[in-house]
């Protein structure tokens, strides 16, 4: 693999950039993998890399219908923490928060993660007995964070109306300077280029149409342009598409798939340093070092493949901003957008072996996502690996709906990220 | 007195097994509508007497809640025996005669406006008259009826519900519950240029704040 | 100051109204009637910004809303500064105060513009994934540098003071954009009588029309325009809306139109006025007449001041009365561009050449150039442009009939001001909204509108229809279609002749060569405003970046605040190039909501300040805030939360609101507890299946606590439900639960238990419930009432129809304090009144109100639960110790048992709710502590459950909790330990969560 | 923003007036009691969910205050039908998208 550095810039530029290799191959499928991960998403992509780095499992394939990252990735804010509530959760993302600290260097892609702390706001007192009980949890679990009060988050930022009177005053918040946000496309295109150097074929633009199981035993998955390849093992990494997928395995999942969408202002010079979020008024915000303002809208309430939701649901999130920073009024929403959001009922996700022999699925990440990508890389690729789940990721089984073991981690995944 | 926790006759509660309080008080005491704080009566004394849209308060009414099968004869015969008309049983309708109102809700819901003191009358009356399923509740205390009007009435409703109030599409007597602002309110069309609102007490405060702001640039009007 | 560039005479302008404005802190005439842009140029101002990236000075391009490079900042005052508007956009108004927004010291003399020079060469695309890495601690240092560069204007820093409005439309055909396909289907629609909404983003309608020459009928096309918009004007069923760009095309044909009512006038809204205002509409029918954006050619240096769109040319002369240079150089690859050269020349300016990239062009604009004699150079480009400030001249070369090489030797020409027309793009932009993928069309060079499933029709330019005649053709189908749609019919309208220009067959080119290789030719700019050049592009894809959406993601080209109107076909076609594919194999560019910008002032509309959400208040709210009360915000209400008399302390407070309740008689404002009045016969019966306790023998007269449970078996709501008639009940929720539970209750009865008789009504408004608490609540209740309250008459947990203070009430004895306890429910018009009664009478009672704090208190001495605060959805009965308060006998498997039976939910060591005591008294601990048994155990703790409530309780002398423990229940006597944030550890023994009177006796006497 | 014909209402209206209230025909096991933790989790939360047609329940929430289904395109928001409590769908997807 072509090393990345700013001398290798320098040298490129002498010869005006005509020599640069290619991020990855665009290789033909083989006949058979070991494993097959359905998915060039983060965390499609993240698992193909540890699958190969750490695992030493290389023969392996991505197939992904569309682009590499071109999902939920491509769609995100580019929040990432890791102050969950329960203690699973908990060790799942501060995990995934561990490798994030290294991952530009792991990599050798810059993903550009940024640790500007991460502040959610309290407006009622409730609010506040959650965040105490959630950043006590933390603190015990090794997570970093504490409680803040108005005039500390006015110090943080100075720009926000933490006012007496306003609807709903801010009361305090929960501060874990360890989160941050991350270039999301670098994030999928450096996992990209990390397991094609150890030999992963990426497939991009084929569909999965169907998985081949026999007697109840998954061996390889049907595509659009390759026809059947084989596999030992499958792992579905498909976000808003795992239901569809799950279907043609024959069994559903507890998922719901519903559109969150995203806004974005027009760049501006750098006014906010930290990502800001509130449950209550709901909304949430940071600023990219493109100079823009990302803002995450909540979740539409019905069902949607169509990446897009409806309008009252970017109001009522801009009604927030401007409640939170009135100063804002006259900045300019530039463009919006929406995710497929593939929701479980205790807002965690689901990392499981299923009712077929070999095969895997990861998914129901609903606005947790991104923030998991390595670490839900990690664990389910050392799952894969050795054909059972992992120790972080066993809590996380999809029959933990059927014997009622749920992990309700609402309160923290209240607002979507 | 006490001890009224019968106001009818047993054998008349027979049907529903529901109890009836005449919950009106005597004229010694004082009764505040939702909007009493707002002091309207002040304001139209000395407020502006020019402005697009007009507002009065048609305060301290009767209001009930008439749940029964639209599908059963006795029951709508019933209703036009104590009300001396009919159910409106076509959708986001209403019916009037004197001081006695009646508006379409759902299916099985209808709004009877009666004057305050009419109220456990009516009631009584329903109880007497009317058998089978069926349920009558007074939220006379709950809710207040705004009366707006005027040349920009529609401009500022416009800003305030997503309903269309196009003479096309929202005759007169045309009555729906809907969005308002961010609460609710049942919005009825008694005139080319005048609604009746029917309105939650809880939110009174707010939505009189909204309508004054929704109001500004027509000018409003306050009437006693 | 002179206007060196405006013309004697022409254009749109009213040159009796002159108007004054300042760019970058010098004074700048222009007139009534000039954009922004049009006045800097009519003043000869070459330099409107700095590049993003490498710094380059850049100057006005276009004329419109696809313009990249005039983004200013507008502003009087910090208050009513306006980051990042579109020059081009931005009507002149005496006064306006602008600056360019990058450049330093100034974007005349920029040294950034060196570094960029210099640095360019190393900023490839991405160039920042590949670097900044090492070593991994300077990372915050280079990404602040990074930050610095960021962005393009301010945010103000004071707040706005100005108002947005939000209106709620509804037609049966909205119109969008006002030129001639827009206006035809206009007026034909409203000849129909349909309700018309027209919408045009400019300050007039008219579109093309008000930027060419051409006649209509043989007259100027103005006069047409002006006797179509009178007669739109004269209709009552047509709403003109112009300087209003439809934004956002949504579903169910729902549209915004964003509408700047005063930004023309000056940067505040005069006083009354709202800034701006957002229509939501609801059309029936959209017919989308959006028209087309021209496209610049990609050639070396194609952003050096001067370069310009050809049509933009045209419209500065034509409508602004303005021609932006002195010697012009136009590069075409069709007949449309030629149009510049020829108003260039009208106007009395030199045209240096016209070159034309196709061998032979032929066409009737083509051969009015060579009546004019214009030098016509075919078969050739501009391959380069000289020049840093402005330009100076161009090199133009021969080049192969593909458009692919060089072919010949370089000449100069001597030119301030560079024309290129590549073609124009269809602005399909709303139709991509709803999620319709546009479709390339080789004839058109260009991407149509995409098959979709909302009621839209397009007409004109956006179809590929360039010509006048067929715009108004078009126009006029989409017009009748839609009103025949709507089940109504049009009379006729006779549509204007326009000029028949033929026209040649256009080239499709896009990017010029260079004698040197793309990546090593001088810039070629694809996207101005994100500097995105064709060597970028071609970097990009040979580093494996393929998608279309890789290669917009890696290089940014098209995330700037144009959205890449000018430069996503070109950068398309320079990829496909790269990749030896065809465009439409590259894929396709999809465009999201906003068309343009949109303040977020005009998104959040009226709903901010006072009125971004509904404050709700009991009949006696004003009560608690004349006695100085603090409030609580619970859902959307405003609880009095303690009543603090002057000099006191919050502590102070509680502790003599919790010491009057249970010495003498306290007073709570209960009334924003949810109340259902249930009615019908089997009202009983569905009470024991959404409850889980037993509900069959409750008689008339009789109240009873119940628990709800979801399906999954945990608590999510409880209250109190008394039977008021034998078919009668009168159910109280959680203050926040009102809705969801009355939502709930008829949900189950609408589809799962239709035949059940019953009716659920909400009556929590109209109600007040005053709730008097303690040994002397009967003594003051027996002074305003005559009911009998002696415990043979009236026990606990009965209730009583009465009159309190000569209001009808009904007056229920049960008790969240554990003391004997009245809630009077009165019509809430009385509440006020029964309450001030009540104070009169309770003064020698010393009767004290108290808020939810105090109220928190005093349930907790008794162990009572509140649901949200003690419960979070995943705790059930049991969990709670309120087995006693599940039935097991019941026949109907209700609501919740066998959810709270799975092999999850019966385990020994769930957490479960305990009381706890601190071994220090005086300690309370804090809500949310999370407990566990060795507290010297490493990181990370376990864990075996948190404090769910904590208080001081004066009345005990001591403090409090209730709180969560894996298998509390059997642990009573045992210790648990918080470690706190500030290090220090709480050490509490598990006890009954009943602190206070465990026998109940208080509640009884 | 959905427009919704409301068939109580008997007109439509919009999104605002209503809440989407999941997949629609989930009926209640008549004996939960029998029901074994598989079949009641799959009963409280495992759904179809499907890329396509889609049945689905809503409230009139600020309008009449009924429940009543919806069929809808979940990738175009296509609202195919609107049925009451009760009634069975008429359109129904092809090859099991929605079973």
């Amino acid at each position: 693999m072509q090393h990345y550095s700013g001398f290798g810039l320098f040298k490129h530029s002498l010869s005006h950039h005509e020599n640069w290799q290619r991020a990855w191959r665009n290789p033909t499928p083989k006949k058979k993998y070991d494993v097959i991960i359905v998915g060039g998403g983060g965390h499609g992509l993240a698992t193909a890399y540890y699958l190969a780095k750490q695992f030493g499992v290389t023969n392996v394939a991505v197939i992904e219908k569309g682009y590499l990252g071109g999902g939920n990735t491509a769609r995100n804010t580019t929040i990432v923490r890791s102050n969950y509530l329960w203690d699973e959760a908990a060790h799942l993302y501060e995990h995934a928060m561990k490798l994030w600290e290294g991952l530009s260097q792991d990599l050798n892609y810059n993903v550009m993660f940024s640790q500007r702390g991460v502040l959610n706001l309290g407006h009622t007192l409730q609010d506040m007995r959650d965040i105490e009980r959630r950043v006590n949890a933390n603190r015990l679990n090794g997570v970093d964070g504490e409680v803040l009060d108005p005039q500390q988050i006015k110090e943080i930022v100075p720009h926000m109306d933490c006012s007496e009177n306003t609807r709903y005053p801010i009361m305090g918040a929960s501060w874990q300077p360890r989160g941050g946000v991350a270039r999301h496309d670098a994030v999928a295109w450096g996992f990209a280029r990390g397991a094609d150097s150890h030999g992963v074929d990426l497939i991009q633009q084929t569909e999965v149409t169907d998985l081949i199981i026999e007697d109840g035993t998954v061996v390889g998955v049907k595509t659009n342009r390759y026809g059947d390849i084989k596999a030992d093992r499958v792992g579905c990494v498909v976000a808003g598409n795992s239901s569809v997928l799950a279907k043609k395995a024959g069994f559903e999942l507890p998922l719901e798939s519903h559109p969150l969408q995203a806004l974005v202002s027009e760049p501006i010079k750098p006014v906010l340093d930290t990502v800001v979020m509130s449950n209550h008024v709901h909304g949430y915000v940071s600023q990219s070092d493109k100079g823009d303002l990302v803002i995450g809208a909540g979740i539409d309430g019905y069902n949607g493949y169509g990446q897009r939701g409806s309008f009252p649901t970017i109001e009522h999130t801009v009604q927030a901003i401007v409640e939170l920073f009135p100063m804002f009024s006259r900045v300019r929403m530039n463009r919006q957008w929406g995710g497929i959001v593939d929701t479980c009922p205790d807002a965690c996700p689901i990392i499981s072996d299923t009712p077929v022999k070999n095969l895997f699925f990861n998914c129901g990440w609903g606005t947790g996502g991104f923030k998991a990508t390595p670490g839900s890389g990690n664990v389910f690729a050392a799952s894969l690996a050795k054909g059972e789940m992992h120790e972080l990721a066993k809590p996380f089984s999809m029959f933990r709906f059927h014997d009622g073991a749920l992990i309700d981690e609402h309160g923290a995944a209240g607002v979507a990220h | 007195m006490s001890d009224l926790t019968v106001a009818v006759p047993e054998e008349k509660v027979a049907s529903t097994k529901a109890v009836v309080m005449n919950q009106v008080a005597g004229p010694e005491v004082r009764a505040e509508s939702p909007l009493y704080h707002a002091d309207l009566d002040s304001l139209a004394k000395q407020g502006p007497r020019k402005g697009g849209v007009r507002l009065r308060e048609n305060k301290l009414l009767g209001h009930l809640t008439l749940r029964c099968n639209p599908n059963n004869a006795d029951q709508l015969a019933a209703v036009e025996r104590v009300l001396g008309m009919a159910l409106p049983l076509q959708p986001l309708t209403s019916v009037e005669k004197g001081d006695v109102s009646i508006r379409w809700m759902s299916p099985d819901e209808w709004l009877i406006i009666v004057p305050g003191l009419k109220a456990f009358d009516v009631e009584t009356r329903f109880r007497d008259e009317m058998d089978g399923h069926y349920s009558l509740v007074n939220g006379s205390g709950g809710s207040t009826v705004l009366e707006l009007s005027g040349d920009n009435v529609v401009d500022m409703l416009k800003k305030s519900t997503p309903i269309d109030l196009h003479p096309s599409e929202f005759p007169v007597g045309k009555v729906v519950s809907t969005v308002f602002a961010k609460s609710t309110a049942v919005i009825r069309r008694t005139g080319e240029k005048q609604f009746e609102l029917v309105i939650r007490r809880s939110f009174s405060d707010y939505l009189w704040l909204w309508i004054q702001d929704a109001s500004r640039e027509f000018g409003l009007v306050v009437d006693a | 100051m002179t206007q060196k560039n405006r013309l004697q005479s022409g254009g749109r302008i009213d040159r009796s109204k002159p108007l004054t404005f300042t760019y970058n802190g010098k004074k700048f005439n222009g007139f009534l009637g000039d954009t922004l842009a049009s006045a800097m140029l009519a003043n000869g101002i070459d330099i409107v910004g700095r590049s993003f990236k490498y710094s380059r000075p850049r100057g006005i391009v276009a004329a419109g809303a696809e313009e990249p490079n005039a983004v200013l900042q507008l502003g009087a005052t910090e208050a009513t500064q306006v980051p990042n508007v579109r020059a081009t956009q931005q009507e002149l108004f005496n006064g306006l105060v602008s600056s360019s927004t990058n450049g330093w010291p100034s974007v005349e003399t920029d040294l950034m513009g060196t570094i960029g020079k210099m640095g360019g060469s190393m900023m490839p695309p991405g160039f920042y994934y590949k670097t900044f890495m090492y070593p991994k601690s300077l990372w915050d240092t280079y990404e602040s540098m990074i930050r610095k560069a960021a962005g393009l204007g301010r945010s103000p820093l004071e707040s706005d003071p100005d108002t947005y409005d939000k209106i709620n439309q509804h037609c049966d055909v909205l119109v969008v954009g006002g030129g001639p396909a827009g206006l035809s289907a206009a007026l034909t629609a409203a000849r129909s009588g349909a309700r018309v909404i027209f919408a045009d983003e400019q300050n007039e309608f008219g579109g093309s029309l008000l930027s060419s020459k051409e006649t209509l009928n043989g007259a100027p096309a103005s006069e047409w325009v002006n006797a179509v918009v009178e007669e739109l004007r004269g209709y009552d069923n047509v709403m003109l809306l112009p300087r209003s760009t439809v934004n956002g095309y949504h579903d169910h044909n729902f549209l915004t139109i964003h509408e700047r009512c005063t930004d023309h006038i000056a940067d505040i809204a005069p006083a009354g006025q709202a800034r701006q205002r957002l229509h939501r509409v609801r059309a029936k029918w959209v017919v989308l007449a959006t028209g087309a954006h021209e496209r610049p050619l990609v050639f070396a240096n194609n952003d050096v001041p001067g370069c310009m769109v050809a049509n933009a040319v045209s419209t500065y002369i034509n409508r602004y009365g303005v021609a932006p240079g002195n010697e012009l150089v136009l590069m075409t690859t069709n007949d449309s561009g030629y149009q510049a050269a020829l108003d260039w020349h009208d106007a009395g300016r030199k045209v240096v050449a016209i070159v034309d990239t196709r061998q032979n062009p032929k066409g009737d604009r083509v051969e009015a150039s060579r009546q004019r004699g214009l030098n016509l150079i075919t078969g050739s480009a501009v391959i380069e442009v000289q020049g840093s400030k402005r330009v100076s001249g161009v090199s133009v070369a021969p080049i192969s009939a593909d458009g692919n090489k060089v072919t010949g030797s370089v000449s100069k020409l001597s030119a301030d001001t560079v024309a290129s027309s590549g073609g124009w793009s269809p602005v399909i932009h709303l139709s991509c909204h709803t999620g319709s993928r546009p479709v390339w069309n080789d004839d058109v060079v260009g991407f149509l509108p995409g098959p979709t499933v909302q009621k839209q029709l397009t007409a004109g330019a956006i179809n590929g229809s360039y010509s006048t005649s067929t715009a108004l053709f078009e126009g006029l189908n989409a017009g009748l279609k839609a009103v025949a749609e709507v089940g109504l019919s049009a009379s006729e309208v006779m549509l204007p002749k326009a000029e028949e220009v033929n026209e040649g067959a256009p080239m499709t080119l896009f990017h010029i060569p260079h004698l040197k290789p793309t990546s090593q030719a001088p810039k070629q700019f694809v996207d101005y405003q994100t500097d995105v050049t064709a060597a970028g592009i071609e970097v990009a894809c040979r580093e494996g970046y393929e998608s279309i959406e890789h290669v917009k993601r890696y290089t940014a080209m098209g995330f700037g605040t144009d959205q890449g109107k000018l430069g996503n076909i070109n950068g398309m076609a320079v990829a496909a190039k790269a990749l030896n594919k065809t465009i439409p194999e590259t894929g396709t560019t999809i465009f999201r909501p906003n068309y343009t910008p949109v303040s977020f002032g005009a998104i959040a509309g009226r709903d901010c300040g006072a009125l971004f959400d509904p404050e709700r208040y009991s009949a006696m709210h004003k009560w608690h805030v004349a006695r100085g009360a603090k409030f609580e915000d619970v859902g959307q209400w405003k609880r009095p939360w303690y009543f603090p008399k002057p000099g006191e302390s919050m502590k102070e407070a509680l502790n003599r609101e919790c010491l009057a309740t249970r010495e003498s008689v306290g007073i709570l404002d209960a009334s924003t507890l949810g109340k259902i009045d249930i009615q019908g016969k089997d009202a009983r019966e569905f009470l024991g299946r959404v409850y889980t306790n037993a509900w069959a023998k409750l008689a008339v007269g009789k109240c009873r606590y119940g628990l709800m449970c979801g399906e999954d078996g945990m608590v999510f709501d409880d209250g109190v439900t008394s039977c008021l008639g034998e078919n009668h009940f009168l159910m109280t929720t959680t203050t926040g639960g009102a809705a969801r539970v009355l939502e709930w209750l008829e949900l189950y009865h609408q589809t799962e238990w239709p035949e059940m008789e019953v009716y659920f009504n909400t009556v929590t408004d109209h109600w007040s419930t005053l709730t008097i608490s303690g040994p002397n609540s009967r003594k003051l209740l027996a002074e305003l009432t005559d009911c009998d309250l002696s415990n043979e008459n009236f026990a606990f947990m009965d209730w009583k129809q009465t009159t309190v203070a000569g209001v009808p009430a009904r007056v229920f004895r049960i008790s969240f304090t554990g003391e004997c306890s009245y809630e009077i429910n009165v019509q809430a018009n009385y509440g006020m009144h029964v309450w001030e009664k009540l104070f009169e009478h309770g003064e020698k009672f010393n009767l004290t109100p108290y808020g939810t704090e105090t109220m928190h208190i005093l349930r907790a001495e008794k162990g009572f639960i509140i649901a949200g605060q003690d419960t979070d959805g995943s705790v059930h009965p049991f969990d709670l110790g309120m087995g006693w308060c599940v039935a097991q006998k019941k026949p109907f498997s209700y609501i919740g048992k066998r959810g709270m039976a799975r092999e999850d939910c019966v385990r020994e060591d769930r957490k479960q709710l305990v009381g706890l005591k601190t071994t220090d008294p005086k300690v309370v601990l804090p809500e949310g502590a999370q407990g566990v048994l060795d507290p010297k155990a490493p990181i990370p703790m376990p864990m075996v459950g948190h404090i769910t409530s904590s208080y001081w309780s004066a009345n005990l002398d001591r403090s409090i909790a209730m709180g969560f423990v894996k298998g509390g229940l059997n642990k009573m006597g045992e210790k648990v330990f918080y470690p706190l944030a500030d290090g220090t550890v709480v050490e509490a023994e598990i006890c009954s969560p009943i602190f206070l009177d465990p026998k109940g006796e208080r509640q009884n006497v | 923003m959905f427009h919704i014909y409301c068939p109580h209402c008997a007109e439509y209206r919009e999104e605002e007036e209503f809440h989407a209230s999941g997949q629609a025909h989930i009926a209640r096991p008549l004996d939960p009691e029998a029901c074994s933790d598989k079949e009641w989790g799959e009963y409280l939360y495992f759904r179809k969910n499907p890329r396509g047609i889609h049945h689905e329940l809503w409230v009139h929430a600020a309008g009449c205050r009924k429940f009543f289904n919806i069929t809808r395109d979940t990738q175009t928001y296509e609202i195919k039908e609107v049925y009451k409590i009760g009634e069975q769908p008429s359109v129904v997807a092809q090859s099991g998208n929605s079973k």
